[in-house]
């Protein structure tokens, strides 16, 4: 079934049952709001750290989505899940209070759909049943870590993107009647464009896109004009830029979307736009699953990009690799 | 019109705060020193007080010419210790001081207290950080 | 597709950077607060027995005092982001970057969360300070005794 | 003394432009700003420059962060005076501690009574 160079083919139907986003105050004028499960107004309850916090989006993001599918948490069978910070503590502490069998990954930003792609692989191969995958971010917990202390004043650049607080989590089962279906799923290559700038990740993870979307394409023989959109995780408005000019196809200026451009609409106080793995989850699993179920779009490609630095290695001069993983999502005809 | 009389009060307390340099030696029976501070070109205004002992001098530089500030101090210092070679002269430009030269004159001290505040003056001049 | 190719791209792509505004805001800003310091200044002489060679150090302590009110109610990022170096280059900066760190760690307790990480990112400022104020001193030290220069 | 005020605001604000041109045209983060301007100052000071800075401009040239290089120099170039060799040691944070007993002191403080804020705009 994995056809050469990474694109899967999911026979099995993997569906998307139900899904649960999450956000923070900062989140509440987002063009997509509505689309929402639930705004926090608050990032961090009294006496919380933000990471406890991050915690506690996920697990609102994962009860929810478990309510909506009419599951019990207990007949989840994985959870599989991923976010921005050291160890992946966030996740792992909202297993640890799930108390499901759990599989964390990581690749940065892109740990969205790779959770998507890892949880439709074990429904296809028949040993589980329903699957509550997903990502998290939450923006001073990342901040804190990838950049400076919140309250100090450093000017950011006009190609800086604003880490999102969100989260979001989605069931998939097998066969469901009236949800979009996976049917592709295209596991990215570590690419490097040599960008060293941590404040434009749009320029780093640009060609990270352009090959996932490239293979999957040839490899699953079709062109862009096949699909309704083909939306990118959180490039930004500049980022977005850089990949359209990175295709020929005319196509590119309509279908090409990104979600992180979108997400805080045209606000010039976000500068380029959202970034973070919340980023993508909760676009997808929100504002394009909603379009997918009510009919607007029939084929989407997700591709959640990741920037695979750490504070560390940024330091000690090494280039940003970044991942794009994608999936194909269709709906198909109700009968 | 009623910001115009905002900028006008802004402008006279302002004008209030500086002073037009003046020139003034105390005790002032010394005429041989204010002729000397008088010629100095470099310093807009000044203020010396003198007891047995010592002559204490708070000159005015013009702020484009501070950047020279301590080869004034030092030359003008230098022109008063030939002068009166057995005092002890100290010449500074510094505006605490020059506010505490201006307590001192307007209050008058006699002799001995006058030597008293020089004294204070002088060690806080002395302090260096 | 090319890496030259690629660059060109991001180039061409690149917001271009205002320099000149910029500048422009910094100039104001940190004009502004040397301003504020030059006053508190005034006020140190009058009211204390500081002279204007010592009052400096007050003015010093003032400032970061007003640092650390602006950086623990939010304003001063929102100054730097306007200001950029305006408001980094001033000892309020300097001031913020230690404020804003203890801050930040006070989750990991007083010992290895403040204390640990306040000079994190004013360390380097005061250790190139020390290590090139050691040269300096040392050279010229060297130069006067060998009589080259005098102090 | 307006003229003062006005020669702080001119050559404080002079200081910060250089400061943003490190960080804009050179592309320099934050921290490599900042040690920049405190090794200019220091050396500034050796040639013995900012003494006279100092004089003309007053908070203007004490406020930004080149005056700590210049009183840890200065400091340390006191004490070798005195002392030779041995001084360039022990002078050094002679000048400079107010500056960083404050930031100390006011960040334990702060820590203290701030709380972390939800991020707003």
């Amino acid at each position: 079934m994995v056809k050469a160079n990474g694109t899967i083919q999911f026979t099995e139907k993997p569906s998307i049952s139900s899904t649960g986003v999450t956000v923070g105050p900062m989140e509440k004028d987002s063009p997509f709001a509505s689309a929402f499960d639930e705004i926090l107004l608050v990032e961090k309850e009294k006496n919380e750290s933000y990471e406890e916090a991050n915690t506690r989006f996920i697990e609102k993001a994962c009860a929810i989505t478990v309510k909506k599918g009419h599951e019990k948490m207990e007949n989840i069978d994985v959870f599989i899940g991923g976010d921005l910070i050291n160890q992946l503590s966030p996740t792992n502490f909202a297993a640890r209070k799930l108390n499901i069998p759990y599989l964390g990954v990581f690749s940065a930003c892109a740990s969205s759909v790779e959770s998507l792609i890892i949880g439709s692989l074990l429904l296809e191969s028949g040993k589980a049943s329903s699957i509550l995958a997903g990502a998290s971010s939450h923006h001073p917990a990342v901040e804190r870590q990838f950049r400076y202390p919140l309250e100090y004043g450093a000017q950011k650049p006009k190609t800086a993107q604003w880490t999102v607080t969100a989260a979001g989590f989605a069931l998939l089962q097998k066969q469901v009647k009236n949800a979009p279906i996976i049917t592709h799923g295209t596991i990215g290559r570590v690419v490097d464009g040599k960008q060293t700038n941590p404040f434009h990740m749009g320029a780093a993870m640009a060609p990270a896109a352009r090959d996932t979307i490239e293979r999957h394409l040839t490899n699953t023989n079709s062109k862009m004009s096949d699909f309704d959109v083909i939306m990118t995780g959180d490039l930004g408005k500049i980022g977005l830029n850089i990949l359209k000019d990175m295709f020929t196809d005319e196509d590119c200026h309509v279908i090409l979307q990104d979600a992180g451009a979108q997400f805080y609409g045209e606000d010039t106080f976000f500068n380029a736009g959202a970034s973070g793995a919340g980023c993508s989850a909760a676009v997808f699993l929100s504002h394009i699953y909603n379009q997918l179920q009510n009919g607007t779009f029939k084929r989407v490609l997700l591709v959640a990009t990741g920037a695979l630095l750490s504070p560390l290695t940024f330091q000690q001069g090494e280039t940003i690799p970044c991942i794009a993983h994608a999936i194909e999502c269709r709906m198909e005809k109700r009968n | 019109m009623k910001n115009k009389w905002i900028v006008i009060l802004l402008f006279l307390t302002l004008g209030a705060c500086s002073d037009a340099p003046e020139r003034v030696v105390y005790p002032s029976d010394d005429l041989e020193l204010e002729k000397i501070l008088d010629k100095q070109d470099s310093i807009i205004g000044y203020k010396s007080l003198m007891d047995n002992n010592t002559l204490l001098v708070s000159i005015e530089i013009p702020t484009m010419k501070r950047f020279s500030k301590v080869k004034i101090e030092e030359n003008i210092k230098k022109e008063l210790e030939n002068e009166y070679p057995n005092k002890k002269v100290i010449v500074i430009d510094d505006l605490k001081i020059k506010w505490e030269i201006e307590k001192i004159i307007e209050k008058e001290h006699e002799s001995k207290e006058l030597t008293k505040s020089i004294e204070k003056i002088l060690a806080l001049s002395k302090e260096e950080t | 597709m090319d890496q030259k190719q690629f660059e060109d791209i991001v180039e061409k792509q690149n917001p271009k950077t205002p320099m000149f505004t910029n500048m422009l805001k910094a100039f104001l800003v940190g004009g502004i607060i040397c301003t504020i310091g030059q006053l508190i200044i005034f006020f140190y002489i009058r009211f204390f027995s500081f002279t204007e060679r010592t009052a400096a150090n007050p003015t010093a302590a003032t400032l970061v005092f007003i640092a650390m009110l602006l950086t623990g109610f939010g304003y001063y990022k929102k100054i730097s982001q306007f200001a950029g170096a305006g408001s980094a280059v001033p000892i309020t900066g300097f001031g913020n970057s230690v404020v804003s760190a203890a801050i930040e760690h006070k989750t990991e307790g007083y010992v290895l969360g403040v204390g640990g990480n306040m000079f994190k990112l004013a360390g380097s400022v005061i250790v190139f300070g020390v290590l090139s104020a050691f040269f300096v001193a040392l050279i010229k030290t060297i130069l006067v005794k060998i009589g080259v220069v005098s102090w | 003394m307006i003229s003062s005020l006005v020669v702080a605001f001119v050559v404080g604000g002079l200081i910060c432009v250089v400061g943003q041109f490190l960080m804009d045209g050179l592309k320099l983060t934050p921290a490599h700003t900042m040690s920049t301007l405190v090794v200019s100052g220091s050396i500034l000071d050796g040639f013995g420059l900012y003494e006279p800075l100092i004089a003309f401009a007053g908070a203007g040239a004490t406020v930004p962060i080149t005056s700590f290089g210049n009183s840890l120099t200065h400091g340390a170039l006191e004490e070798a005076e005195k002392h030779g060799l041995i001084g360039v040691l022990t002078g050094m944070f002679e000048v400079t501690s107010s500056g960083i007993s404050a930031a100390i002191l006011f960040g334990i403080i702060a820590a203290f009574i701030f709380q972390k804020r939800n991020t707003t705009y």
